[in-house]
C-alpha cells in the first residue's frame, strides 16, 4: 500500500512561535514507512502543534517539512491525498447522516466508485447500522470511528492522531487500537500525540519525548518498558521549570 | 474538471445542511416580512409613492436580509468545527468559495423572491410586465453581494465580532452594486423602461466580473491558519 | 473669516493629536526596549 | 532619528513655507472670499487619503506574494496615515461648504467616494484590532486592503455617473481650475507638503511597529533561555 520510502516525515530545524511565546525550537524528527510513533509531553510542550504542522494546518515560522518527499509547500495537494488527520474534532456535520458526510468528503477527495468505499469504510467501523442517521445523535465513540473512516477512505499513507482516544469508551477504544493494528499491518505509518499510556499502544516502534518545544529523547520498546521512564522524564521537566 | 467537482460538493452540502435545519431561509424571509412591516408604518405610503420609493425599499430589505444569510456563510463549518476538515482535503480553496458563494446566492435569491411577493401584496405594486426586468436585475446585483460577501464572511468569521464586523465590511465596499441595482430597477419601474437601464446592468455584470475574480485569487489567502 | 479659522484649527488639532500619540507610542516601546535589554544581559551573566 | 532626518527638516520647511504663502502670499479669491483658503489644505489632504489607500493596495500585494512582515507593517502604517489625512478632509469640506452652499454635507461624487474610503479605512483598522493571531492579522488585512482599494475607483465612477442623473453644486470645480498662477502655486506648494508630512508619519509609525517586532523577538529570547534555566 505504501511506496518504498526512506522517510515518510521529515523535518528539519522546525521553528514555531506565536508572538512572544515559542512552541516550538529546532524540531529533528524522521518517520520511516511502517513506523508506529508516539510523541509523549505534558500539555503544551508543543505535540499538538507539531502534528498540526505536519498535516498542513499549520505553517512552521523557519525550517523545512517534508511528507512522502514532498515539500508542503510546493506540493500541498499531493501531499494532502496521501494524509490522514484524526483530532479532537471529527470535522462532521451533524445535520448531515453517516453515509452523507463519508460522501461528501469523497467527493473532495476524488474518489472513484465511492458508493462501494464508503459502504465498506461504514462496515470496518461497525456503523452499518446507523449509516443513515444523522451524526448529531452519534456518541462521541461513534463519531470518533466516523472521523477514522473519513480520514482513511482515501487511503492514506500516513495517519496522524492527535489523542484520538479521549473521550472514549471502552468498546470504542477497543475497535480503535485493532483498526490501528491493521492499518500498520498493511505497511501504514502512524506518527500519534497522546498523554496517555493506556490504549492502541501495542504495536509502537519508537517513542519520542517532547517538552517545552523541543525533542529531548527518543526511545524504543513496548508501554510498559516506557511507562517508568516517561513518569521520571514527567518530574524531571516539572523541577526543572520550578 | 475537478474545480467544478470540488464545488459542486460544497454547494451540495451547504443545500443539505441548509434543507435539514433551514435556519439561513427563515432568518432572512422574517427579518424581511419585519422590514416590510416597519416600513408600512414608517412611510404609510400609497400606491403612488411606493412606486416612486419601491426601488430604495426593495434593495434595503435585500440587502439587510441577505446579510443575515452570509453572516451563516460559515456557520456549519464553524458550528461543527469542520473548516479544518475542507483545509486537509487536496481541494483547491477557489472551489470552497465558488461553492460557498453559489450557495449563499441561492440561499438570497430565494429569500428575495419571497419578499418581492409579499412586498407587490403588502404595498400592492403592480409588478406585472417589469417582471422580466427584475428577473435580469435581481440575479446580477445579488451576485455582486454574494460574491463579495463570501470572501468577506470568510475573513470576518476569524474575528471576535464577526457579525458586526461583516456589514462594516460589506457595505461600503458593495455600495456600487447597491447604487447600480437601485437605479436599474428604478429604470426598470419608469414606464417607458428608462435609458439608464441598459447602462446600470452593464456596470453590474462589471462589478459582478470584477469580484468575482479577485477573491477567487485572494481566497487561498484567507483560510490559511 | 471664522469658519477658515475652525476648519484650519480643527485640522491641525486632529494633526497634533496623531503626531502626539506617535511619539508616546514611539517612547513607551523604547523604554520598554532598553529594560529587556538590561534583564537579557543580567539573565546571560 | 537618524533616518528620519532626511524627511524631518523637508517636511518642516515645506510646512512653514506653504503656512505662509496659504495666509498671505495668496491673493483672496473673488468670490468666496477668504474661506476659500481652505481649499489649500482640503484638497491636498483627499489626495494623500487616496494616496494612503494605493499605499496600502501596493504593500498588501507585495505581502501577499513576499510574506515578508515589512510589507504588512507599511500597509498598516499607510491605513492608519491615510486614514488620519481622510479624516481631516471631512472635517474641513463641510466648514468649507457652510459658508459657500449654505449645507454642510452635499452628496456629490468627490465628498461620497472621500465619506467611503473612510469607512473602508475604518474597516480596515478595526479588522487588525480584532484578528488576534498576527500571522492571520496581517494575510486578512492585506487580502481586505486589496478589495477595498479596488472598490474606492468604483465607488467614485458609480457616483460619478449616478451624479449625471441630477446635477448637484459641484465642491469647488476642477482640482485646479480657473486659478491664478499665484494661486496655483501654493496650492501645488501645499500638496508637496502633505506629501512629505504623510511619508514622514507613514515612516514614524513603520518605526513604531518594528521597534515593537524587536520587543517580541527579545521577549522570545528571554522565555526561550528562562525555560531552558540557563
Amino acid at each position: 500500500m505504501s511506496s518504498e520510502l526512506s522517510h515518510v516525515v521529515r523535518l528539519d530545524k522546525v521553528e514555531k512561535w506565536f508572538g512572544p511565546t515559542v512552541a516550538l525550537q529546532g524540531i529533528q524528527l524522521q518517520v520511516h514507512c511502517g513506523e508506529f510513533v508516539v510523541l509523549l509531553g505534558r500539555n503544551g510542550a508543543g505535540k499538538s502543534t507539531l502534528l498540526r504542522i505536519i498535516a498542513r494546518l499549520a505553517k512552521p515560522n523557519a525550517g523545512q517539512v517534508e511528507v512522502c518527499g514532498l515539500s508542503l509547500n510546493q506540493e500541498a495537494e499531493q501531499v494532502r491525498h496521501r494524509l490522514g488527520f484524526v483530532g479532537h474534532q471529527s470535522f462532521l456535520y451533524r445535520n448531515l447522516t453517516a453515509r452523507e458526510n463519508l460522501r461528501f468528503f469523497s467527493k473532495l477527495y476524488g474518489i472513484e466508485d465511492a458508493e462501494v468505499k464508503i459502504q465498506a469504510a461504514l462496515d470496518q467501523v461497525n456503523l452499518q447500522a446507523s449509516a443513515d442517521r444523522e451524526v448529531k445523535g452519534f456518541s462521541r465513540g461513534m463519531q470518533q470511528r466516523l472521523a477514522i473512516a473519513r480520514a482513511t477512505l482515501h487511503q492514506p499513507e500516513l495517519l496522524l492522531l492527535d489523542e484520538p482516544f479521549t473521550g472514549l469508551d471502552w468498546e470504542a477504544s477497543e475497535i480503535l487500537s485493532h483498526w490501528l493494528e491493521q492499518f500498520i499491518r498493511n505497511r501504514g505509518t502512524i506518527l500519534m500525540v497522546t498523554h496517555d499510556l493506556e490504549h492502541g499502544l501495542g504495536h509502537v516502534s519508537r517513542w519520542v519525548f517532547l517538552d517545552r518545544g523541543k525533542v529531548r529523547r527518543e526511545m524504543k520498546g513496548n508501554v510498559q518498558s516506557i511507562r517508568d521512564e516517561y513518569r521520571n522524564f514527567l518530574k524531571e521537566g516539572r523541577r526543572e521549570i520550578s | 474538471m475537478k474545480f467544478l467537482n470540488q464545488a459542486g460538493a460544497i454547494l451540495w452540502k451547504d443545500l443539505l445542511n441548509e434543507y435539514r435545519t433551514r435556519d439561513a431561509l427563515t432568518s432572512m424571509l422574517l427579518f424581511g416580512l419585519l422590514v416590510i412591516l416597519t416600513f408600512h408604518f414608517a412611510f404609510e405610503p400609497d400606491s403612488l409613492e411606493t412606486q416612486k420609493f419601491a426601488p430604495g425599499l426593495l434593495w434595503t430589505t435585500f440587502i439587510f436580509a441577505g446579510l443575515l444569510g452570509l453572516n451563516r456563510a460559515f456557520a456549519s463549518e464553524r458550528e461543527n468545527e469542520a473548516l479544518q476538515g475542507l483545509l486537509l482535503a487536496p481541494v483547491n480553496w477557489g472551489a470552497i468559495f465558488l461553492g460557498k458563494m453559489l450557495a449563499n446566492l441561492l440561499f438570497m435569491l430565494l429569500a428575495e423572491t419571497a419578499i418581492l411577493g409579499c412586498f407587490a401584496i403588502f404595498f400592492n405594486l403592480s409588478l406585472g410586465a417589469k417582471i422580466g426586468w427584475l428577473l435580469l436585475i435581481v440575479p446580477l446585483g445579488t451576485l455582486g453581494f454574494a460574491s463579495v460577501g463570501t470572501i468577506l464572511a470568510a475573513i470576518s468569521m476569524n474575528t471576535r465580532m464577526s457579525d458586526v464586523m461583516l456589514p462594516l465590511l460589506l457595505l461600503p465596499v458593495a455600495l456600487p452594486a447597491a447604487i447600480g441595482s437601485v437605479e436599474a430597477t428604478a429604470a426598470a419601474f419608469s414606464d417607458p423602461p428608462g435609458a439608464a437601464l441598459a447602462f446600470w446592468l452593464k456596470f453590474l455584470v462589471v462589478f459582478d466580473v470584477i469580484f468575482i475574480t479577485v477573491p477567487l485569487l485572494l481566497f487561498d489567502f484567507v483560510l490559511e491558519e | 473669516m471664522n469658519f477658515l479659522f475652525a476648519a484650519y484649527t480643527a485640522i491641525w488639532i486632529v494633526l497634533s493629536w496623531y503626531l502626539f500619540s506617535l511619539s508616546r507610542r514611539q517612547k513607551r516601546v523604547e523604554n520598554e526596549l532598553t529594560r529587556m535589554e538590561a534583564k537579557i544581559k543580567e539573565s546571560l551573566k | 532619528m537618524r533616518s528620519l532626518n532626511w524627511l524631518l527638516f523637508p517636511t518642516l520647511l515645506l510646512i512653514l513655507i506653504s503656512l505662509y504663502c496659504i495666509f498671505i502670499y495668496a491673493p483672496t479669491e473673488s468670490s468666496m472670499g477668504e474661506v476659500q483658503r481652505i481649499f489649500y489644505f482640503h484638497v491636498p489632504s483627499a489626495w494623500t487619503g487616496f494616496l494612503g489607500i494605493f499605499l496600502v493596495f501596493f504593500c498588501s500585494i507585495l505581502f501577499l506574494i513576499k510574506n515578508d512582515r515589512a510589507w504588512d507593517i507599511r500597509a498598516a502604517a499607510a491605513a492608519e496615515v491615510g486614514a488620519i489625512f481622510t479624516t481631516m478632509v471631512l472635517i474641513s469640506g463641510p466648514l468649507w461648504a457652510k459658508p459657500i452652499w449654505g449645507i454642510y454635507w452635499t452628496w456629490d461624487a468627490k465628498l461620497t467616494s472621500l465619506f467611503v474610503l473612510w469607512l473602508i479605512y475604518l474597516g480596515y483598522l478595526l479588522l487588525r484590532r480584532l484578528l488576534e493571531s498576527p500571522i492571520q492579522r496581517a494575510r486578512l488585512s492585506a487580502v481586505f486592503g486589496i478589495i477595498g482599494a479596488i472598490d474606492v475607483p468604483i465607488v467614485y465612477m458609480s457616483n460619478r455617473w449616478w451624479r449625471t442623473q441630477h446635477p448637484q453644486p459641484v465642491m469647488g470645480g476642477g482640482e485646479s481650475s480657473g486659478l491664478e498662477p499665484s494661486m496655483l502655486f501654493t496650492f501645488l506648494l501645499s500638496l508637496t507638503a502633505f506629501t512629505f508630512l504623510f511619508f514622514l508619519l507613514w515612516r514614524m509609525r513603520c518605526r513604531i511597529e518594528e521597534s515593537a517586532d524587536r520587543l517580541e523577538a527579545l521577549h522570545r529570547e528571554l522565555n526561550t533561555r528562562l525555560q531552558e534555566g540557563k
